[in-house]
């Protein structure tokens, strides 16, 4: 894992993030064509927090996100087919279907899921790493949360149990700016978020989210920290979301469309294209990699499109492990009408 | 009675009824109660800047201003129980929760801190707290955001709890709760939202907590249901007379505690049948006490066993012919309709 | 199975009975497990240095070690959360509550995290979690610590619940929930604590989840109770079968969810009678869906009509004679035994 | 209100603290003699918190508190007997019988009761200042809490509100050292616990919670703040718990002898009686307190004895207000067996 990627890396990078970007984009249009349906929350404007954590990552680590998970989950190299697959709800999702935009994962990646109440996946991000402290493990878990997310009181009891527990994780606060349309200000009392680690003597910082160097090398350095001395920590990594809260939102009853252009200035993917060609990378390179990534977008709305839907009587699947049928086998007499076609003789555990 | 209230009772009740949706007839209902009686005040995520996740509270703000329409942190807890505190000294804080599924980490200021006040202390404060919040399911919002607990606060004493299932109701019940003196929790529904209907102006206009309503006479059977259910169940009602002639009676319940018994038993009585149908998972949900009230106190006068249909049980998938599957639609309740009659 | 268990299994396994404590049972069960799988910890208040607020866990944690028996700050909301995390990641967490009514602050951890996992993500990962905690009241603990809110767990999709009567249950059943793969809530129950049974003293003895239990023969009347009220029900039915000839059937729940349905249905399909009792407030409650599974399925073996009862539905007023009256107690379940024979 | 007491009025405070003390010690005599159930948790060597905390509290003044609430109660001026009648459950008990030891009210004099789940009290007192603040009023809330309930997510979350929305409350957080046998070290990864204000950049300190001046000067200032600059503020109260967590606790599970030994010997009755008698008070004034104490608690025993129990038809009394019979009416058919009698025919909203 490169502290200051090379050229190389830099390009591997950009391609990763302009992959988040495009996707992003495309997932938008999807869900206006209703082949998207449910919340769906865009990373665009967010990408070199995304890529810039995920690369600063060991490939043991584990992770946690909020719902905002696209640009996570692609970053950390589960398929764009298999995203998007889920986005559509079809079978080959990376989680068959059965989650969609706000609950994505992919454990072989050590992506523990996206996580759809604000501030819920914080205790289990707790709990990932006393686990991993439990199995004598050298890995550590990134827990990402936004910056609504800080006034849960689920961030308290965790950051709590996780200083005082010395639990190797690293508490993620990607400010945004906004919680839907509420200004940091106006929602939290200490506006710098990183400050309120001291309230459980836990180090605490601020990175430049859009710098996407800043981002890996502050994300590396807490993770090293994490796995070696046990140390938690929070980062908060200061970007900016370019679309609505979710597809839903046009995103400007909160705030001005000159603030949004403001920040498109300084546009990370711009940043790090300027840098690449600084370093000699000829604009043949970069277009390449946008043709490339462009082919790559296509070919997951293909995928999406030809994956089967999941069967409909397999609507219990995995709510229980195997072997409950048995234990459910005599809830049948005088369940409600339906029920029992549609739950017990549909199978729950397989 | 404030100032306020005093001041508003001598201007002329506007009259008649307009046609408007339920997102409008709850906004309605608000801005009247704000402009009656100055201890209202609402409170909730996004409710002012933002307008509303659902844009009930759309405009309120400006007209009312940022102390009476109140932004919060993402803090459910904090402000739910703020809004128990607020009703303790004697103000009517109108608390939104943007939908149902988030008043889970807020559950302990509902059931173990607003339901307890009246009683635990003897009498010696109140707790006038009103909770908005819909429920619901159907727009592929997954597992975790498609949720209708109703139940569980209709089985706790200490609380009431209304359902409105149409925009006069919800304007109605919405009144009625902010009126009430014990804390209410006014269950909105996602769907319903849209839906339009007659409204009346009148400020005065408020519909009784505790009282169901008859929303379809029929004969041959009786569908007993609440919020977005009772819509459901008065399609397939409409459905089934042309179709089949099978004239459905539907009581739509508006409050489920307390539970008007007395109408719906009055309903199976004549009916001799009944399907109750929620939205929710049914097992341990609102239906059993309904099945488990009807076929006690109409134990002489079933035909058939009373029938339940309401979400599959499981935690809803995100997948749409999945969901769909699993939604208590049309369809299921025909065909549960037509079982209870065969 | 883990190195340790394997390991076990070599020892020759002890046998027979012991008389012992519904505590002391569970407190074996837990050592058993601790023992038999390394996986298995213990994490909640007070559990290790203050050995159980009521004492289950005494000398676990000198016997096990501060990491297997875990004393955790007051952060029902983290602690449950991180119990479900490291289930995640393959652990077998046993999670203590005090008392389910501080289940209310960790609500959201257990119905919208534990309960979604299995189905949420497509069967990509389970979550084996326990959390066990007592229900129940009697000890003037008022309002705010005398709930049961079983009913709420049991109707939750993705959990299971069981609800331990007697030592040998509780032993049995709390091996079961901890071998178990799946999200399980084990009610306890505070006045039986203190209950003796004899025990198997077989590690292997589990108990399995989703039967019930025929607690008593009868031919008169089934009793359908869980928890504390089949305590109750079977000192009522020794009681009315010495003095009024009367024999109940005592039908022992065990489990919530899965809910034995049979079980109760076989036995009121002889016996053509029912009551159902439980130790909360019965509308909305557990006897709710008990009266509405039994009315259906025996709908034609029915003599008269299903009847219920639990705890008034009032807040538990801390006075003794007010909370004595709100109970369900054992003359409250004759008269209802004698009004549903009569 | 007094910042340095004179003769006269350390002379009553100091009657309040020992009436605290005695009142306590019968308390628990009486819960052993099962005159009184259910929890009952003891305030005996908090008393100069419990007295100096009240004592700057101007009458207006509004105030909450968790389940060890004789203390505050008695200081606060509501009288032994009602206090003591409602440890037995007594229809003359503030609370009419219906709260017991934990539940504790006296609305006269601003008091919104004593609690029962930890934290749970905070946010209802960030509601209480909101309403204030509404009302116009210039007055503040004192919400009392223990060392152990600054773990939870509600703490978090009401400071949070109270600080953006510069409400008039003081978080008066009573440090005994333990919150059941766990040590403040082994549950906050802060152990400082008045430092965690500044997560919300929020004012807090620290007072030597058995200095009876030490607490009245501290805690004035912060109400004044609170009242006339809306700023709320922490204040941590180091004190210590003499008796066990409750009545059933014997409290020595967790922590030794000597160290309860050590505290009594600096035991906050034994500190003001010295400088009672630095400032020339006689052996004879302090033992004619002594006397009128003992009195006052035996009357209060004597009156609990005698008031009624509440009646057994009234079991729903104020469940609901004035008018909800009407609208529960409906509800009685079908209804459980047993309900009827017991909630509907014997009035809900008496
Ligand atoms: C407990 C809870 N309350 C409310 C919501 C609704 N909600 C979803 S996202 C969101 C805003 C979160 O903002 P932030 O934490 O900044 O994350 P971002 O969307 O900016 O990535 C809200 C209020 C929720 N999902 N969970
Ligand atoms: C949410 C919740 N969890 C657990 C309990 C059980 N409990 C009652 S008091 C207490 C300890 C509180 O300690 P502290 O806050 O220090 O107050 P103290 O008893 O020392 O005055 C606990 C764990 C509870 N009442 N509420
Ligand atoms: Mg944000
Ligand atoms: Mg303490």
């Amino acid at each position: 894992m490169a502290i200051a990627p090379a050229k190389t890396d830099l390009l591997e990078l950009y391609e990763q993030m302009l992959l988040i970007r495009v996707f992003e984009t495309e997932a938008e249009r999807q869900y206006k064509a209703a082949r998207i349906g449910g919340y769906c929350h865009l990373s665009s404007g967010q990408e070199a927090t995304c890529v810039g954590v995920i690369e600063a990552m060991q490939e043991e680590d584990l992770l946690v996100t909020g719902y905002r998970s696209h640009g996570f989950a692609l970053a950390r190299g589960t398929s764009p087919e298999a995203v998007m697959a889920e986005l559509f709800g079809k079978k080959d999702g990376c989680a068959h279907g059965r989650g969609g935009s706000m609950h994505l994962l992919d454990t072989e990646r050590g992506y523990y899921g996206g996580w759809g109440i604000v501030g819920g996946q914080l205790p289990l991000a707790t709990g990932l790493a006393l686990a991993l402290v439990r199995q004598g493990k050298r890995q550590a878990v990134v827990c990402e949360l936004g910056d609504g997310a800080v006034n849960m009181g689920a961030w308290h009891e965790s950051l709590n149990l996780a200083a005082l527990w010395k639990l190797p994780v690293v508490f993620l606060v990607v400010n945004n700016r906004y919680g839907m349309g509420t200004a940091v200000k106006r929602a939290s009392a200490e506006p710098e978020l990183y400050k309120r680690a001291s309230a459980y003597r836990m180090h605490g910082e601020a990175v430049e989210g859009d710098e996407l160097e800043a981002v890996i090398a502050a994300t590396a350095r807490l993770l090293d920290r994490a796995r070696e001395e046990r140390e938690p920590a929070v980062l908060e990594a200061n970007t900016y979301r370019y679309r609505g809260h979710s597809v839903a939102d046009a995103g400007l009853a909160y705030r001005t469309r000159e603030e949004i252009a403001e920040h498109q200035e300084r546009d990370p993917l711009l940043r790090v294209a300027a840098r690449l060609r600084d370093a000699g990378a000829s604009t043949d390179a970069l277009r390449e990699i946008d043709q490339r990534v462009e082919e790559r977008v296509e070919q997951a709305v293909m995928f999406a499109t030809e994956s089967p839907d999941p069967d409909v009587d397999s609507l219990a699947w995995a709510m229980y492990s195997q072997g409950s049928d048995e234990q459910f086998e005599r809830m049948r007499p005088g369940s409600p009408f339906g029920e029992q076609e549609l739950v017990f003789d549909g199978g729950l555990g397989k | 009675m404030s100032a306020a209230t005093e001041h508003r009772q001598q201007d002329a009740p506007a009259t008649g009824t307009e046609r408007m949706t339920y997102r409008e007839a709850l906004r309605l209902a608000l801005r009247e109660e704000l402009t009656r009686d100055e201890r209202v005040f609402i409170m909730g995520e996004e409710v002012g800047v933002f307008e509303g996740s659902y844009k009930v509270t759309a405009g309120l703000m400006a007209e009312f201003g940022a102390d009476r329409v109140r932004d919060t942190p993402i803090s459910e807890e904090g402000f739910v129980g703020a809004g128990v505190g607020a009703a303790m000294l004697g103000e009517r804080p109108v608390v939104e929760i943007m939908t149902l599924n988030f008043l889970l980490v807020a559950m302990d200021q509902v059931i173990n801190h607003a339901a307890k006040i009246g009683a635990m202390f003897g009498g010696e404060v109140r707790c006038p707290l009103v909770i908005r919040t819909p429920n619901g399911a159907g727009n592929q919002l997954t597992a975790q955001h498609s949720q209708s607990f109703d139940g569980w606060f209709a089985g706790t004493p200490g609380l009431k709890v209304v359902t409105p299932a149409n925009p006069a109701d919800a304007k109605g019940l919405l009144k009625a709760a902010i009126r009430d003196d014990d804390p209410v929790l006014v269950i909105e529904n996602l769907p319903i939202y849209k839906e339009k209907g007659d409204v009346p102006l009148d400020p005065e206009h408020v519909v009784p907590i505790g009282r169901a309503a008859v929303a379809r006479e029929g004969s041959d059977i009786t569908i007993v249901s609440h919020s977005f259910a009772t819509v459901r169940a008065l399609h397939v009602a409409e459905k089934l007379a042309s179709e089949k002639g099978i004239e459905a009676e539907v009581v739509d319940l508006r409050s489920l505690r307390p539970l008007d018994v007395e109408t719906v038993a009055q309903s199976v009585a004549k009916t001799n049948r009944a399907l109750c149908v929620e939205e929710g998972w049914p097992s341990y949900g609102v239906t059993a006490e309904l099945a488990a009230r009807i076929s006690k106190a109409c134990f002489d006068d079933l035909d058939a066993p009373v029938e339940r249909v309401g979400m599959a049980e499981v935690p809803l998938p995100y997948a749409k012919n999945l969901e769909s599957a699993a939604m208590p639609t049309e369809d299921r309740i025909a065909n549960a309709v037509l079982s209870v009659l065969s």
